[in-house]
């Protein structure tokens, strides 16, 4: 692995992440608004969004830290983009393994959190509380999930990972309620509709995003790309065998990110206790089942 | 949508923006970020009164905003549009004014229906600022005494119009005859009127502060804000200090 | 040949015992002592490439009593966690001798105390057979009684009941100790190891219960975790982060050589518990998952900064627990080095809620806010702690977290990993409650014009940051030592590099994953600054309130009951159980005195002799 | 029947059920009486007791008091046969001793009484008893 | 030479009958006398240590031959005890010069003659009425301080001895109607075997009990609480020092010598640890510091019970380490103690004003308590293996657990003294150097012995295995005379 060949794949890793997450936001939002028979919007919405806020004149900021935050956000996600198995680039993947890829995904949390604690706003601490709450609630099922699957696969490396799904079968024929078990929790770490408390926009103002203006916006519109193409990357090589050519690949991503927009759109918003006592019961059952079952094949 | 409706700007002059004055790379950026701004617009609609009951069917499958690119937003830090849809009384114009200051670089207002033109309906009320743009610079009127959806898209199609083109800056005039407006607001709320946002720095941040920038209402208020030492960063714990009256630092 | 043997620094530690008891109030006198703390950490490290070889500072303070020879050397377990010993007390030490000592009144007693503290724990730590390890264990229990009692009052109290727990888990220790001396009548470890299989399984099984209760009472093991909080908390800052540092870590060392090299972790894997349902190993574990979880989600309710850390120094120390017995290479190393690392950022935090708290007078997270435009170092400081005792990645917290998830994971324990990911979350979301209560928010009014810390204070701060940073960077510093002591206890030896671990199955660098992540913060940095417009600073009542106009005389901030929806969802577990046991006994014990006192207290006490003699005729008939 | 008899004859097994009542009278008196002066006459009584029974230790049937008469033969031979028949004198040296002493304790005794009662113008133990405790209770919190 | 050791029992007496003549011409000088006694004992206890050295030697008093004569016998483990009382009992001396009458110095050394009786006599009788002596002479000094309470305690602790001075005479009388004989050593050969049955037993419990009231055995020590708080302090020191541990040298000379039968020993085993539980808890809950220590020396006393109920040379050991240390320590504690006589709650504070006090009173109560470094933990340590030894696993926990509670009041009781607020004014107690030199001495004799512990530990050991032989004390005491006659069983 050549140096410069390195310094390609990390610069090109977070970009070509950045234009795929474009696309799924694009294909959410396109899904969301033709199931309420709506037109939805056009074609390059989220990027003009994006360039909008970046252009806009005033910036308003609360502090050095509330930069630092966003900052860190972004630093967060694009760090993850390089260690996420894509076809064709390995980039770091083998230096670090799925659980560093887990607490790569808190630390843009942590990031936003600090950014909205310096804005002073009860509303964003109110959010950020009910974030970290939900947070807790989706990661029990989630590391079930992985825990399953890393003993079924027994090794943490996802290249290794997709390469035995590649010889045997996909993650998702051999651990089926495991993977059932993740779709839902990856539904509640994208932060969508029934678990989206946090940004409820009556109640807290949009939660963590009402001190957040302009560009700082705009980052968290790139973080909301960065992070669905991140998620539906993970789960893919977990349970759908990863992608061997490009073309394949993408039409998993799309297929991961669309079954949670499904149930999105025709569902109203939990309250953040409802959210813990449902993502504790049933996904966390699903997860430990088909943990048993993992365990039982020995 | 072949009826155009009335649209009346009263703001005297605009000062018309030099073309040749910016290189040609800032013109370009110019261009491309006018039209994002275009494509892209959050719209904060402030239901100060019966107006606002046309934005949801102008927003759901009927007639779907989205697919112009426009999106409702919750706070005024998100939003470029500030819709006022309906009479606005004083005491809501306080708040419609300090919701306009706390909106970012390029914002718009846009007065929907007949009581934001003229007062409407409430022309004679005590109650009630009659013309919105003695207050605020406002770029669009949408008349009618509750404009149907058509009327309010086809209004912000003209806006996008206008903002593509780069003519919609209007909200420069705010810092620019930010005395004639601050009279207007003393006049009404008295003089020891004040908001959180500092609007000269904020003219200064902009490079917008010219002459009439500056007048003896803003005078009045630097007076204010010096007296009761609101120009520092932290300045409201100054005012906790002067009303508990704990004696000058 | 080592440059300096044991004697050299017991040498040290009296000169340092003397000046602290003689000079402790003259101002300079903190500075000579930092100095001395230093120059004892520098000894053992010229002479640490000796130890890594396997090699043992010997030193001739040695004494033989029933054919018993006791005698002190230090092996690399030891200098590696006497490192960590000097390290701590003297950053204390430097933090207590600067501004911070003018207001403290009993400043001669804190100095003597801690250096007392020191020459005990070292004394604890160079120990090398059970009669030793007994005797230095009395000893640096009876001084951390003398140095959380130094507050008066409350610590008073918390001290008083950290004595009986203490001197409960003496007692244990010692009835291990006489057990096992009855099978193979010596005290040396070698010869117990040796001897061990003669002893019967359920002897054996009581014999590791024992210790077990015994050290773990110093760890605060879940049942006997009570006394620490309070006794951690209301000590004076060097000594809050002296004692979260490294105090509770001795029960964690003298475990770790009991267990693993004198008892071996394949016999606690063998060992049943009775009724055949759990073997020892898996008990254990449960236990340390327990104390990692329970004590991190009763920090989550603190509204007092010091005592939530000091609930999270209990809940780590479960997690250290866990790393130690999961009888696996990565686990037991994750154990150790969680050892090092709990250290720094526990120290780091520790001073920076001190630093706090000495300007604003109070550690109560309900009453304070927005102090990160007045106290930015203390800031970044805990910013740093808090982001290693979660364990997120640039700091020295997630690679001990790692190596121990790994561990669980490869060993086939997912309900344990579950436990161990349990506790972090739990871990995350209290230190953002404790961060964003303290530094971020509404400043106060009354905090108006906080300053920062003076330099002497703030120093120790900033290096002990830098630690926690240095090692999450480059692991392999001490992974290298950590090896060296797994090799000389005989159980697997990690295969480690200067960035990480290599296993087969999915492998950890560390210093790609940081330098990955500095150079993407530096992208956004880039993409943020360079691309949007420049930013503009506003007050903090320039917030958005609903359109209403924010004055400071209006508390605007949300940090009391932070988390409320997950406090509905799990109220109902906060039973206390263990509270009420424990009165329970204190109340049995007062009901038995008051009893026994009451025998004595007899106006006709002749017939009790009477009923003797009666009794003992007939008993004699029986006979 | 004939053992019964025999026994019942027996002065040994008369002075046996004295001494022991005694000892029980004397217990009796010491433990459950309240009056101190009570309590000193049962221990006469039960040092009595024990004294008798001390004495009988050395008893031999139809033995000769313990004196050696025919002064002038002290051939050892002649003196173990003369012990023979006498009664072992060794106890009766210790009764002495014995009674000397539960004399001296019962006269310390009998002194203490007076004092107490000179003192406290009473003799119930009781009432003693709660008056040492109060004194005690006295003399600690007003040391001055 | 070793005969000149009788002269340790009759000196004393000799100078307390002559002491109310010389003190008409000396005045107070008086009390001089009695420490220049103390210190010529000491010397003839030194020259005839090295003497007895090797094997214990028999005084035949009068010439006569046990098993019919009264005998002394010397060992290494007696000699000992007479040292050590002599060494306190010279610390303890009440030189006080002015208000001291004759007669408490008469009764000092009626007291030290009584104690030398017993330790070096091998006779049963004669030991009982040494004892006897020693108890008129304790009752005498408890009544000293003339105050009402004094005479009530004094007169309840002469009915309990005396109560158990009878038992005990009726099991010699017993004994001697069995056997014949009062010469322990006589006895030694003949008891074991052959009174193995129920008059045996109620022989042996019956002196048992009977001694059991001086060495404050369990149902027979409710006088120690007393008579410790009202006697005067110095008078207590010497009677929980030492003759409470005498009392249990009798003890321990019956069991292993008299009755070594497994079921006595489970008897004393059991009052033993009943004392020491019932002790730890009546400590914890007593008011003030003087009754506190009392209900402290009974459970250390409970502790030696047990050490020498299991009748190993181990237990033996450790039951004389522990009488040892606890011989020397508590006066030091009661001594410290009596000038803070009054409730716990009024001593907070003490450190400041009588810092060396506290400090010595902390260091004493820590080697009590059994911290390691300090001796305490090393008579502790022998104990707890002894009882190990025997498989009493039971027992040590017990042991274990009470020293927990022993931990719990005296841990209070230094958070009391080490309290920050001042003490108030008028009740202010400050200790003066002088008293402090018996404490000193003592501390400094404990803690010297702390350097040379492994030259203690194996001397006591040899004395261990000295007392353990039951043969040797046999032939000593009779090998000299050819048998008279087996005794008119």
């Amino acid at each position: 692995m050549s140096g410069q060949h390195i310094f390609l794949e990390l610069i090109l890793m977070p970009l070509l992440a950045f234009m795929i997450g474009l696309f799924l936001v694009l294909m959410m939002r396109k899904v969301r608004a033709r199931i309420e028979r709506r037109v939805g919007p056009p074609f390059l919405q989220p990027l003009w969004d994006i360039i909008k806020l970046y252009v806009k004149k005033m910036q308003i900021s609360h502090g050095v830290i509330h930069d630092l935050g966003i900052i860190m956000l972004l630093g967060g996600y694009i760090t993850a983009e390089v260690f996420l198995p894509v076809p064709g680039m390995s980039g770091f993947t083998s230096q670090g393994d799925i659980i560093t890829l887990i607490y790569l995904m808190m630390v843009p949390s942590l990031g936003l959190a600090l950014g909205v604690g310096q804005c002073a706003n009860p509303n964003g601490s109110i959010g950020i509380s009910r974030a970290l709450t939900a947070m807790l609630a989706y990661d029990i099922p989630f590391i079930v999930v992985i825990a399953g699957a890393c003993l079924y696969y027994g090794t943490t490396d996802l290249t290794e990972i997709i390469a035995l799904q590649k010889s045997q079968q996909w993650g998702l024929l051999s651990m089926p309620i495991l993977a059932l078990a993740g779709l839902i929790a990856i539904h509640a770490m994208l932060g969508k509709e029934p678990f989206e408390i946090y940004v409820a926009p009556a109640e807290i103002a949009t939660g963590p995003m009402v001190e957040m203006s302009g560009k700082y916006l705009g980052s968290l519109f790139v973080m909301q790309c960065l992070q669905i193409y991140t998620i539906t990357v993970l789960y893919t090589s977990l349970f759908l065998g990863g992608g061997y050519t490009w073309f394949d690949f993408i039409p998993k991503l799309f297929l991961v990110a669309l079954l949670p927009v499904m149930i999105t759109v025709i569902f109203p918003r939990y309250k953040t206790d409802d959210v813990l006592r449902w993502l504790w019961k049933w996904p966390t059952g699903l997860a430990l089942l088909g943990l048993a079952i993992v365990v039982l094949q020995g | 949508m072949k009826d155009v409706i009335p649209i009346q700007t009263n703001n005297t002059e605009t000062i018309a923006v030099s073309k040749n004055s910016k290189n040609i790379y800032q013109q370009a950026i110019d261009t491309f970020s006018n039209f994002c701004r275009a494509r892209s617009l959050f719209v904060l609609h402030y239901c100060t009164g019966c107006g606002a009951i046309e934005l949801p069917p102008a927003m759901t499958s009927r007639f779907d905003m989205e697919r112009l690119g426009i999106q409702p937003m919750v706070t005024p830090r998100q939003a470029d549009i500030l819709l006022i849809t309906g009479y606005v009384s004083i005491k809501t114009l306080k708040r419609v004014i300090l919701t306009y200051e706390q909106m970012q670089g390029p914002k718009y207002v846009i007065g929907i229906c007949s009581c934001t033109v003229n007062g409407g309906m409430y022309w004679q009320s005590y109650a009630t600022a009659k013309v919105l743009s003695e207050y605020l610079p406002v770029d669009m009127y949408i008349a009618g005494c509750m404009p149907r959806p058509e009327a309010v898209l086809t209004g912000l199609q003209q806006l996008m119009k206008k903002i593509e083109k780069g003519e919609a800056n209007s909200w420069e005039n705010y810092f620019k005859r930010y005395d004639y407006y601050l009279g207007n607001q003393q006049h009404l709320f008295g003089d020891t009127w004040h908001t959180p946002t500092d609007i000269l720095e904020e003219a200064r941040h902009y490079h917008l502060y010219g002459a009439e920038s500056t007048g003896n209402n803003t005078a009045r208020l630097i007076k204010y804000t010096v007296e009761h030492d609101l120009t520092k960063l932290d300045a409201p714990l100054r005012e906790k200090d002067s009303m508990t009256k704990r004696g000058k630092k | 040949m080592s440059v300096l043997d044991l004697d050299h620094v017991f040498f040290l530690l009296i000169v340092n015992i003397g000046i602290a008891v003689l000079w402790g109030n003259r101002p300079f006198v903190g500075k000579i002592l930092t100095l001395l703390y230093i120059l004892e950490g520098l000894s053992i490290l010229t002479s640490y490439h000796v130890l890594l070889s396997g090699a043992v500072l010997s030193s001739s303070l040695t004494f033989t009593v029933m054919q018993q020879t006791v005698q002190w050397q230090l092996g690399v377990s030891g200098g590696f966690f006497a490192l960590i010993t000097f390290m701590a007390a003297g950053l204390a030490t430097w933090f207590s001798s600067g501004v911070w000592a003018r207001s403290y009144a009993p400043i001669r007693l804190l100095h003597s105390y801690m250096a007392l503290n020191v020459a005990a724990m070292l004394l604890l730590l160079a120990s090398n057979d059970f009669l030793g390890l007994f005797i230095a264990w009395e000893l640096v229990s009876l001084v951390s009684f003398l140095i959380i009692a130094i507050n008066g009052g409350r610590s008073a109290k918390a001290a008083y009941s950290y004595i009986l727990y203490a001197f409960l888990g003496a007692m244990a220790i010692l009835l291990a100790l006489i057990i096992i001396w009855n099978a193979t009548n010596s005290f040396s470890y070698v010869e117990v190891r040796h001897h061990w299989s003669t002893m019967s399984v359920n002897r054996q099984l009581i014999v590791v219960l024992l210790l077990i209760t015994g050290f773990g009472i110093k760890m605060a093991i879940l049942p006997f975790h009570r006394w620490q909080a309070p006794a951690y908390a209301y000590v004076p800052a060097p000594v809050a982060a002296f004692l979260g540092a490294i105090s509770s870590r001795m029960g964690l060392f003298a475990l770790f050589i009991v267990l693993l090299q004198v008892v071996g972790i394949d016999v606690i894997q063998t060992l049943w518990l009775p009724f055949e349902i759990i073997n020892m190993q898996t008990f254990l574990l449960w236990l340390a998952a327990l104390t990692l979880i329970i004590p991190t989600f009763i920090a989550l309710r603190q509204t007092d900064a010091r005592l939530l850390l000091a609930w999270h120094g209990i809940g780590q120390g479960g997690f250290m627990l866990l790393g130690i017995l999961s009888a696996n290479a990565l686990g037991t190393a994750g154990g150790i080095m969680h050892v090092f690392n709990h250290a720094s950022y526990q120290a780091a935090l520790f001073f920076a809620v001190f630093s706090v708290s000495y300007r604003t007078g109070t550690a109560d997270l309900d009453r304070l806010g927005g102090l990160v435009t007045r106290m930015p170092i203390s800031f970044t400081v805990m910013l740093v702690g808090i982001i290693g005792l979660a364990g997120l990645p640039p700091m020295n917290g997630f690679v001990s977290k790692w190596l121990i998830y790994k561990a669980l994971l490869d060993e086939g324990m997912p309900l344990l990993f579950l436990a161990a990911v349990i506790g972090t979350l739990g871990t995350i979301l209290s230190v953002y409650k404790l961060i964003h209560n303290t530094f971020l928010g509404q400043l106060r009014l009354e905090h108006e014009n906080i300053k920062e810390v003076p330099w002497s204070m703030s120093i120790p701060m900033m290096i002990l940051a830098s630690i926690v940073f240095i090692t999450g960077y480059f692991p392999g510093l001490l992974l290298e030592s950590i090896a060296a002591m797994q090799s000389t206890l005989g159980i697997s030896v990690v295969d480690y590099h200067l960035g990480g671990v290599n296993t087969g199955k999915g492998n950890l660098n560390m210093i790609v994953v940081v330098s990955t992540m500095l150079m993407a913060i530096g992208m956004g940095a880039l993409i943020f600054f360079v691309l949007g417009n420049p930013r503009k600073q506003v007050t903090q009542w320039d917030n958005y309130a609903g359109g209403h106009f924010l004055t400071s005389d209006m508390r605007y901030q949300y940090s009391h009951n932070f988390y409320p929806g997950l406090m509905r969802v799990i109220s109902p577990l906060y039973r206390n159980t263990i509270f009420w046991l424990e009165s329970a006994i204190v109340s049995t014990v007062q009901f038995m005195a008051h009893i026994s006192y009451a025998l004595f207290m007899q106006a006709n006490y002749l017939l009790y002799l009477i009923l003797l003699v009666v009794i003992s005729l007939l008993w004699v008939l029986a006979v | 029947m004939m053992i019964w008899d025999d026994i019942f004859l027996e002065v040994d097994f008369w002075i046996n059920i004295v001494s022991i009542a005694l000892i029980v009278i004397g217990i009796y008196g010491i433990v459950f009486s309240q009056h101190l002066l009570r309590m000193v006459f049962g221990l006469g009584l039960l040092e009595a007791g024990v004294n008798i029974l001390l004495v009988k230790a050395g008893y031999q049937k139809e033995a000769i008091a313990p004196i050696v008469t025919q002064a002038s033969d002290t051939m050892m031979s002649n003196i173990l046969a003369a012990t023979a028949q006498m009664v072992d004198p060794v106890p009766q040296a210790m009764v002495l001793t014995a009674i000397v002493i539960a004399a001296g304790v019962q006269a310390l005794a009998l002194s203490l009484v007076i004092r107490i009662y000179k003192k406290y113008g009473t003799l119930d133990s009781h009432v003693l008893f709660l008056a040492m405790e109060r004194d005690r209770h006295l003399s600690l919190n007003q040391k001055d | 030479m070793q005969d000149s050791l009788i002269l340790l029992v009759v000196l004393p007496l000799l100078l307390a009958f002559l002491l109310p003549v010389i003190a008409r011409y000396l005045g107070n000088l008086s009390g001089l006398t009695g420490s220049l006694l103390l210190l010529f004992n000491i010397l003839l206890l030194a020259n005839a240590w090295n003497s007895v050295g090797y094997s214990p030697k028999v005084i035949l008093l009068g010439g006569f031959a046990a098993p019919l004569g009264i005998v002394f016998y010397i060992d290494k483990l007696n000699m000992l005890f007479a040292i050590l009382t002599t060494i306190i009992a010279l610390l303890l001396w009440p030189c006080r010069t002015h208000n001291t009458d004759v007669r408490e110095y008469v009764l000092w050394l009626l007291l030290l003659a009584g104690c030398y009786g017993v330790i070096l006599s091998g006779d049963l009788f004669n030991i009982y009425v040494f004892y006897e002596l020693l108890a008129v002479a304790s009752y005498g000094l408890v009544t000293l301080p003339a105050t009402g309470a004094s005479y009530i305690a004094g007169f309840r602790y002469l009915m309990i001895s005396a109560l158990g001075s009878a038992f005990a005479l009726l099991g010699i009388a017993l004994i001697y109607s069995f056997t014949g004989s009062v010469n322990i050593a006589h006895l030694a050969q003949i008891i074991p075997d052959h009174l193995h049955h129920i008059w045996g037993y109620s022989a042996a419990l019956l002196l048992i009990i009977g001694f059991g009231v001086k060495a404050e055995l369990f149902p027979v020590n409710f006088w120690v609480a007393e008579v410790y708080s009202h006697a005067d302090k110095r008078v207590t020191a010497l009677l929980a020092g030492v003759v409470s541990k005498i009392a249990v040298l009798i003890i321990l000379r019956f069991i292993i010598l008299l009755f070594p039968w497994q079921d006595i020993f489970n008897f004393l085993l059991l009052l033993g640890i009943i004392g020491v539980i019932v002790g730890e808890f009546a400590a914890f809950y007593a008011q003030d510091l003087l009754r506190l220590l009392a209900f402290s020396s009974i459970a250390q006393s409970g502790l030696v019970i047990i050490a020498f109920a299991c009748a190993t040379e181990a237990g033996i050991m450790a039951g004389i380490a522990l009488a040892i240390h606890h011989l020397l320590l508590k006066p030091a504690l009661f001594l410290l103690a009596s000038h803070c006589d009054r409730s716990i709650n009024d001593l907070a504070g003490l450190a400041k004003s009588s810092p060396w006090a506290s400090a010595l009173f902390v260091i004493l109560a820590l080697s009590l308590l059994g911290v390691p470094p300090l001796p305490g933990f090393w008579a502790k340590l022998l104990l707890l293996q002894s009882l190990m030894a025997e498989q009493y696993l039971l027992l040590l926990v017990l042991v274990l657990l009470a020293t927990i509670v022993e931990a719990a009041y005296l841990f209070r009781l230094f958070m009391l003294f080490y309290q920050r607020q001042e003490m108030p004014e008028q009740k202010r107690i400050t200790i003066q150097g002088q008293e402090l030199y018996p404490v000193i001495t003592l501390s400094g004799i404990l803690l010297l012995g702390l350097f040379f512990l492994p030259l203690f530990m194996d001397s006591l050991r040899e004395i261990a295995m000295q007392t353990s032989n039951i043969e040797a004390y046999i032939n000593t005491v009779l090998g000299k005379v050819q048998h008279i006659g087996e005794g008119n069983i």
